[in-house]
């Protein structure tokens, strides 16, 4: 598309600038990480070589372990229910009226908390003998469900917190791949007599095909990196019910100065985020024609 | 028998009216074209009989049943948009199948449907294709296999060509002709380009501002246009329309004098005329050109189209008038010529200052 | 849905003392200013204002910079490795920031560049999904753009400047919303990155003036903190929403 | 402007930000709160020094990544507050100048340090850090509901003396007034069990930390002390699904007897207790724990001043030394916060003993005892311990394996130590 | 005087051969259209010239410089896109100014050009709206401005028309004839609608597979065109081939027999013709229809096209060989009718099998 490739290497002086801080800013730490996983380190720069004993001892550690069946219980439980009803919202506020635009702002707000303050609301909410949900319980003479202390409630609850979280984004990207859809279609499937229901799956749906791709492989890869809503809001426990991946890795870095360790897990949780993406965006292409 | 009839139709949007009182009746396996200037409301009123839009008042019947409270699935009418609104992810099989499978149709019928839809618009090996990877000509005719395989009593063919590049535009205006001589059905076509609704329509609904302003076979209107708006948006390139003066009546037919002083004589009776200014209408095949001096008039050539087997000739008049006129494929005209013109007056239309036109008595 | 956000509104008009016995009493008067009173006078909010937006924006400018010149290379010009490049920069998608926040402080110390703007800005530039989300919508403009501009004698920088940017602004809105929103939220970084209290952000330096039981002594003070750290960024949304959702339709899927 | 020449030291702290009320404040005792008492203390310090710079930084609690990242990045403060439990990892690490030099230039003996603060501050021989007070955990007692479950001698609260008696006292609670007769907080709270369970092993004279490298939970002492918990629990004794927050609120509405938690919130309860119409009005005392096994013996932690190593000029040393005198000298306002004095001297003031409570409270300043020296990683160890004995005690595990697995993962980590 | 030369251009894409050896050259101010199918490289040329595009081999000279090396800013080319890529975020004023900023055009003379082409195109009161803010007809003309302010030495149009709707393109054609009057400049047009390039250009550029296939006036492209492509692609409705066999020559010119048995008598000189199979080339006008049995062979009607002043009718040999007659306008030719066929032999094409066209000889 130039003339006389002159310019071939024109390209680099606009993506170098990026790259070059990649470079330095990600890959370089990132690489450096691989390095200390492969070490015994601690926080102020002692090293011993590991070779692959911070692996090894991941592998087999209970605890670790257990970090990464909370976390990919965690992704599961958020990741499906939050684009549905980032989808269905999006369904909802898909209309240029004020209201909508009204709505929009307040489902985005919740995305404006820091997570601090998302935890310790969602706290109150869900502390059984204090939050609101046990002042509605009570009210309904039901015995309020201990969300914080129960290892099998634990997950649902960060979940719940994370999904009311993180809504904002996804219902964007969603709002504005309904808006990418030709309305036209829509009256076809009107005369095709296609109801509400088929309109939605066999239409809508479909069309938003790449946005949801979109939509979950981020989500996929935020959540499998939850840290700060377990961290705040149960300690990742009761009894490490709920201790995901990454707070594994901030308390052998921060708690334990075992920085190797840290990083080796920080290494296996870049590679299951890689994996499980990388899986994702296979699955849903692999069937799409060459564009 | 009465297939579509529209009782009275009236539509606003906002404050701002957009169909006034429109009525129309329509055939069995009739082809109508709606024909008007963009924004006369031709769509809306398409809509309105394909349940897409509600009217604010009036009627509309399709085969004596009153549909216009129905939803537009249930209304046995099928419509091809111009955006062709193909859903993009479904092959085109799925495209032809999904309104049958709404409809509950029978997966067999589904099928044999399809095959022969296929059959007849030669796409038999495109059915696995998705619109994106056809053309446009190709994704024209999925539109309208959609539509067939419905079977409906009615189509809606919402400037079905508009998309398509010209030479496939020609093309697909013989398929159409041949299409609706194949299946069974009355045909709505909504277009602005005249040459599409004279070749294909039976009748032609003209519409401007609002309303309807004639309707006949594409003969009547081209022969005898009802007024002036007509006159002028039917034929291509336009009728020419030159101020006159009655003259004189020979025979009982009006005589008029045009602005540079020429005389036309017309086969328009002269009592029919309404007093006051004219309009004295010519179509380029009623002026030709001669040697200068040699016509009814001299002019001077503006601009010259060669279209192969006739050429236009954009000519002024001396008193500047614009006038067009036609000469054989392999006229020598050329630009700021001067040429005589020959009009003839028998195939002349006038226009009284109500806009009504007025065309030559039958020839006796 | 909406709940919990009136709930943490009401809760930051209340009084500390009130509320250590019970959160509930959000629900009911008397309303009072002192938790507001009390983040304005208190000593470096101010400062930590002027610290967060000077990061935030000097992120959300320079990621907006980056991302614009690099998703525009992406998309329009050829250059040897563009696609591997371009696979390189979307693993970046799924580094989490663990995996690297401490080695990166660690390399930022043998530099010097903690405690400054610089060493709390640089790692926000690097945002991967950024440098997706602008190269798709780039890809969305027609090329004939790009070649009537060049037949109108535009200098490739010309060209990228006075059309094709201005033609992204909805796309700059929403990546420069989402960013400054990020950026301005982050907790981590700025926290082992600023040493001073002086270099503090809002968030870190709002998470300082806790006490250690501030759940339970503080609890309005808190709330207040919260709304009060989100303000900016609501005005920020609301100025932008609409090109937000136009920008995502323009990029997001094609 | 002249540049200002003045010595500057850094004074890293936590407790929080409070400048609105105290910002330019020097009237130390007009201060309430930690955080108003260190702000107008050190304001003050300003003051009687102007030839000194005190710049101080304020961190979130508790302040120990920041503190990491800024000795890893080579520009750690002047002095900090550490908890003294903390001061063994950075010691053991070498990142913590001794300080008997700055000590003795400040005036300050350790023999001037109750025993429980020394403890604290003496690692491998050397003092790391002046002591700052001493917290430790101790029953808040709502003594009306007390009445009620007839567990009152007089004004004195009938304390149970083994673990049989405890049960009987707080199932007659229950019976009586129908409440829990202990308030925990369990959730999202490790350190709350293992404060019971060193507390009592300590007064039993069990070994914890037989070295630096192991642990020792797996005993029958420990087991029995955790069974008790269990069976609290099992029975509905105790409130159970209460976190920090919601364990204070619930003993502040009177919801239940007893509260075992810190020191540090005796001043607030204190003021509900001398508040008319709120439920722990004039129904409010503390005691230590209670001698339910061995001896009297309390776990306790405390904060302490420390210097992170870095070179300093001998102006700095001054500075900081004096800084240390003045604080040291004003250390009973401080005590004001609810804490125990670190300084014998101020537990002897009667001004001290005036306080509420303290009398009832002083007595740990010698029965306190601290982990030995060699142990690091307390604060992991605490979290680590706690959450296996969250699971015994709710009953998710079995006691024994609970505490096998304690002591495996402490060794693990102890290992790992470099 | 020679304005641009193209010296064999030669140009594929990947594997695929787009371009082979093409060379051509143009008068200044000439108007040369290309014209051929979807795919056959007009586009790529065009971008070659442009210099979007770099040719594999070959020379591009403009006003005897070469170009082919400059960058398209510097060529002293304008090029109005087939979706016209305005900068939409630019007012028209905006749009027009900025090649010529670029070019660093003072901005007085800016401002008058701007102005005087505004003046030419209509747009004058358009100038601060933005290009949304405007419809087809109107952008179209934006585009064009943009051109001509530029005062390029060679305009080149890739499909200007064919985003428009019918209604606009036959005005806009007459526009674009005009403006190309007032601009003293080359234009290259690239079209597959033969009637615009017919109507427009000086000379035809006619395209297929890879390399030019004749170029000449648009008369001569359809009096005598080269081959039987070129015979098909151009005129419509497209030139009837129908498969013949010479049988005899009176007076030297060729006698030829259709498949139904019809003799047709040409004025193709005889020995011009190669041996072996021949095609009989017959526009509709050499078709004209009569009474059954009047005329050269008889036919059954399958479609009828009514244009207003003419009919097109197309119908069936008795051996089902295809043939497009015309009628008079009001023909009453009727669908499944049989008609006799008129052929008008002295109007009539051979094709030998080489494919190359062979026409009547001069009337003398
Ligand atoms: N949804 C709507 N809201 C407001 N006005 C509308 C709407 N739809 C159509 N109109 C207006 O109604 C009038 C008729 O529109 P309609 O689409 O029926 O015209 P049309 O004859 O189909 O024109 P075209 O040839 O351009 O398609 C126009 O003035 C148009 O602006
Ligand atoms: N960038 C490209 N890469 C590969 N092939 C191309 C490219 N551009 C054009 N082609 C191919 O080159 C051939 C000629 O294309 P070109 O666009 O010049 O045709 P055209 O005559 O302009 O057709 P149309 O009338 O459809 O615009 C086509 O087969 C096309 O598929
Ligand atoms: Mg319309
Ligand atoms: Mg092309």
């Amino acid at each position: 598309m130039n003339a006389g490739g002159r310019a071939r290497y024109a390209g680099f002086a606009f993506v170098g600038p990026f790259l070059l801080l990649y470079l330095v800013i990600l890959i370089y730490p990132l690489l450096l990480g691989i390095g200390l996983s492969f070490d015994h380190a601690d926080l102020f720069g002692a090293r011993r070589w590991a070779g692959i004993d911070n692996y090894a001892r991941l592998l087999a550690d209970p605890v670790f372990l257990r970090s990464i069946v909370n976390t990919i219980k965690l992704a599961l439980l958020i990741v499906p229910p939050l684009t549905l009803i980032a989808l269905l919202l999006a369904l909802a506020l898909n209309r240029a009226t004020r209201a909508a635009a009204i709505f929009r702002g307040i489902f985005f707000s919740s995305s404006v908390l820091s997570v601090t303050i998302v935890t310790l609301i969602w706290r109150f909410i869900l502390t059984p003998d204090a939050g609101l949900l046990a002042y509605g319980a009570t009210a309904l003479g039901l015995a309020p469900a201990p969300f914080l202390s129960d290892p099998s409630l634990v997950i649902p609850a960060v979940a719940i917190t994370t999904i009311w979280w993180s809504l904002g984004f996804p219902t964007m990207l969603f709002l504005a791949g309904l808006q990418q859809i030709n309305p036209d279609i829509y009256e076809a499937a009107a005369l095709d007599r296609a109801g509400k229901w088929t309109t939605f799956r066999r239409i809508t749906l479909p069309s938003l095909r790449r946005t949801l791709l979109l939509v979950v492989m981020l989500q996929t890869a935020a959540q499998l990196q939850l840290f700060g809503q377990v961290q705040l809001l149960t300690g990742g426990g009761p009894g490490g019910a709920s201790r995901t991946m990454v707070l594994f890795i901030y308390e052998a870095a921060f708690g334990r100065w075992e920085l190797g360790y840290a990083s080796a897990a920080a290494e296996l949780l870049f590679v299951l985020v890689l994996a499980v993406t990388l899986l994702q965006y296979w699955l849903v292409t692999r069937r799409e024609p060459e564009r | 028998m009465t297939s579509l009839e529209l009782l009275n139709i009236r539509k606003s949007y906002g404050g701002t009216r957009v169909l006034d009182d429109v009525s129309l009746e329509m055939d069995d396996c009739e082809f109508v074209a709606f024909l008007g200037p963009s924004g006369s409301g031709k769509s809306t009123l398409l809509r309105i009989i394909a349940g897409l839009e509600t009217a604010d008042a009036g009627e509309v019947r399709l085969a004596g049943r009153r549909i216009d409270q129905l939803p537009p699935g249930e209304r046995n009418v099928a419509m091809v948009f111009q955006s062709y609104a193909l859903y993009p992810h479904m092959t085109v099989r799925e495209n032809m199948a999904f309104g049958l499978r709404n409809a509950r149709v029978p997966k067999d019928e589904i099928d044999a449907r399809i095959a022969q839809a296929a059959e007849v618009l030669e796409i038999k090996d495109q059915l696995d294709k998705k619109p994106a990877q056809m053309s446009g000509g190709q994704r024209q005719r999925v539109a309208i296999g959609r539509a067939i395989v419905k079977q409906p009593g009615l189509f809606l063919l919402d400037e079905p060509l508009s998309n398509l590049d010209a030479a496939l535009r020609t093309r697909t205006r013989v398929e159409l002709a041949q299409l609706r001589r194949r299946v069974a059905a009355a045909v709505i076509m909504v277009t602005h380009d005249q040459a599409e609704a004279m070749t294909l329509a039976d009748r032609i609904v003209v519409m401007n501002e609002r309303r309807i302003q004639q309707v006949g076979t594409p003969m009547e209107i081209y022969a005898h246009p009802a007024n002036a708006f007509v006159a002028r948006f039917v034929g291509s390139p336009a009728m020419t329309l030159a101020p006159a003066t009655l003259v004189d009546s020979d025979g009982g037919h009006a005589r008029v004098k045009l602005s540079d002083g020429a005389e036309v004589g017309t086969r328009i009776a002269r009592k029919a005329l309404p007093p006051g200014a004219l309009r004295l209408g010519l179509r380029p095949e009623a002026v030709s050109v001669v040697a200068p001096g040699a016509g009814t008039t001299d002019a001077e050539v503006q601009l010259v189209e060669r279209l192969g087997d006739r050429t236009l000739v954009y000519a002024k008049l001396a008193d500047g008038q614009d006038i067009t006129a036609s000469d054989q494929g392999n006229s020598r005209v050329a630009i700021g010529q001067k040429v005589g013109l020959s009009i003839d007056g028998g195939a002349a239309h006038l226009f009284g200052p109500d806009d009504v036109g007025h065309h030559a008595e039958p020839a006796t | 849905m909406v709940t919990p956000l009136i709930w943490t509104l009401l809760l930051s008009f209340k009084s500390n003392a009130e509320l250590m016995r019970s959160s509930a009493a959000a629900f009911s008067g008397p309303y009072t200013l002192e938790n507001y009173h009390a983040i304005l006078v208190g000593s470096q909010i101010g400062r930590w204002l002027l610290n967060s937006l000077i990061v935030s924006l000097g992120t959300t400018a320079g990621v907006l910079i980056l991302s614009s010149l690099a998703g525009y290379g992406f998309a329009r010009l050829d250059f040897p490795f563009r696609r591997t490049l371009f696979v390189l920069v979307l693993l970046g998608l799924a580094i989490p920031e663990q995996a690297v926040i401490l080695p990166r402080h660690q390399f930022f110390a043998v530099l010097h560049l903690h405690n400054s703007y610089p060493g709390l800005i640089l790692p926000g530039l690097v945002a991967p999904f950024a440098v997706f989300f602008m190269t798709q919508y780039f890809r969305a403009i027609p090329v004939e753009l790009d070649e009537a501009a060049m037949l109108d004698g535009a200098s490739r920088l010309t060209l990228f400047w006075k059309v094709l940017l201005p033609l992204t602004l909805p796309a700059q809105a929403t990546l420069g919303v989402f960013t400054f929103l990020g950026s301005w939220n982050d907790y981590w970084w700025p926290l082992i990155s600023a040493t001073t209290s002086d270099r503090f952000t809002l968030t870190v330096g709002l998470a300082s003036a806790q006490m250690n039981y501030a759940q339970t002594s503080g609890l309005g003070f808190l709330m207040a903190q919260a709304v009060f750290a989100s303000i900016p960024i609501l005005i920020v949304y609301i100025v932008f929403q609409k090109q937000i959702v136009r920008a995502m339709a323009g990029a997001a899927m094609r | 402007a002249p540049r200002d020449t003045r010595v500057e030291i850094v004074v890293q702290r936590f407790f929080g930000e409070c400048g609105a009320v105290y910002g330019h404040s020097t009237d130390v005792a007009a201060a309430d709160t930690e955080c108003g008492i260190l702000t107008t203390l050190i304001n003050r310090f300003q003051a009687e020094n102007p030839d000194i710079r005190v710049k101080v930084n304020v961190v979130a609690w508790p302040g120990y990544p920041q503190l990491s990242a800024q000795i890893a990045a080579g520009d750690p403060p002047d002095l900090v507050t550490m908890h003294q439990s903390t001061i063994s990892d950075y010691q053991g690490r070498g990142l913590l100048e001794p300080m008997d030099g700055l000590l003795a230039e400040a005036g300050i003996q350790p023999a001037q340090f109750t025993d429980a603060a020394r403890a604290g501050v003496v690692k491998a021989g050397r003092i790391y850090g002046m002591p700052w007070d001493t917290i430790g955990r101790l029953w808040h007692i709502n003594t009306r509901l007390m009445a009620q479950a007839g567990l009152m001698d007089g004004d004195r609260p009938i304390l149970p003396h083994s673990p049989a008696e405890l049960l009987a006292q707080a199932r007659q609670f229950r019976a009586r007034t129908g409440k829990p007769y202990l308030i925990q907080a369990q959730v999202n709270a490790p350190d709350y069990h293992v404060a019971n369970l060193y507390t009592w092993l300590i007064a039993q004279n069990a070994v914890i930390f037989p070295d630096a490298r192991h642990v020792r939970l797996n005993t029958p002492e420990a087991r029995e002390i955790v069974t008790l918990f269990r069976t609290l629990n099992a029975e509905g004794l105790t409130t159970r699904n209460q976190d920090f927050p919601a364990a204070t609120a619930s003993f502040t509405n009177g919801d239940g007897g007893i509260f075992p938690t810190g020191t540090w919130m005796i001043g607030p309860y204190d003021k509900e207790a001398t508040t008319s119409g709120h439920p722990l009005y004039r129904a409010y005392v503390v005691r230590p724990f209670p001698r339910l096994w061995g001896h009297e013996a309390a776990f306790v932690d405390g904060h302490a001043w420390v210097v992170p190593g870095a070179e300093r000029s001998p102006a700095e040393r001054r500075a900081i030394a004096r800084l240390l005198h003045f604080l040291a000298a004003h250390e009973f306002e401080w005590t004001r916060t609810g804490q125990l004095p670190s300084f014998r001297a101020v537990l002897a003031m009667p001004r001290f003993r005036a306080l509420p409570h303290r009398a009832d409270i002083a007595q740990m300043a010698a029965t306190g005892a601290q982990l030995p020296d060699y142990v690091q990683r307390q604060s992991a160890i605490q979290g680590l311990i706690g959450e296996e004995l969250e699971a015994a005690v709710t009953g998710a595990k079995p006691v024994d394996r609970a505490l096998a697995d304690a002591e495996r993962r402490v060794d693990e980590l102890l290992a790992q130590i470099m």
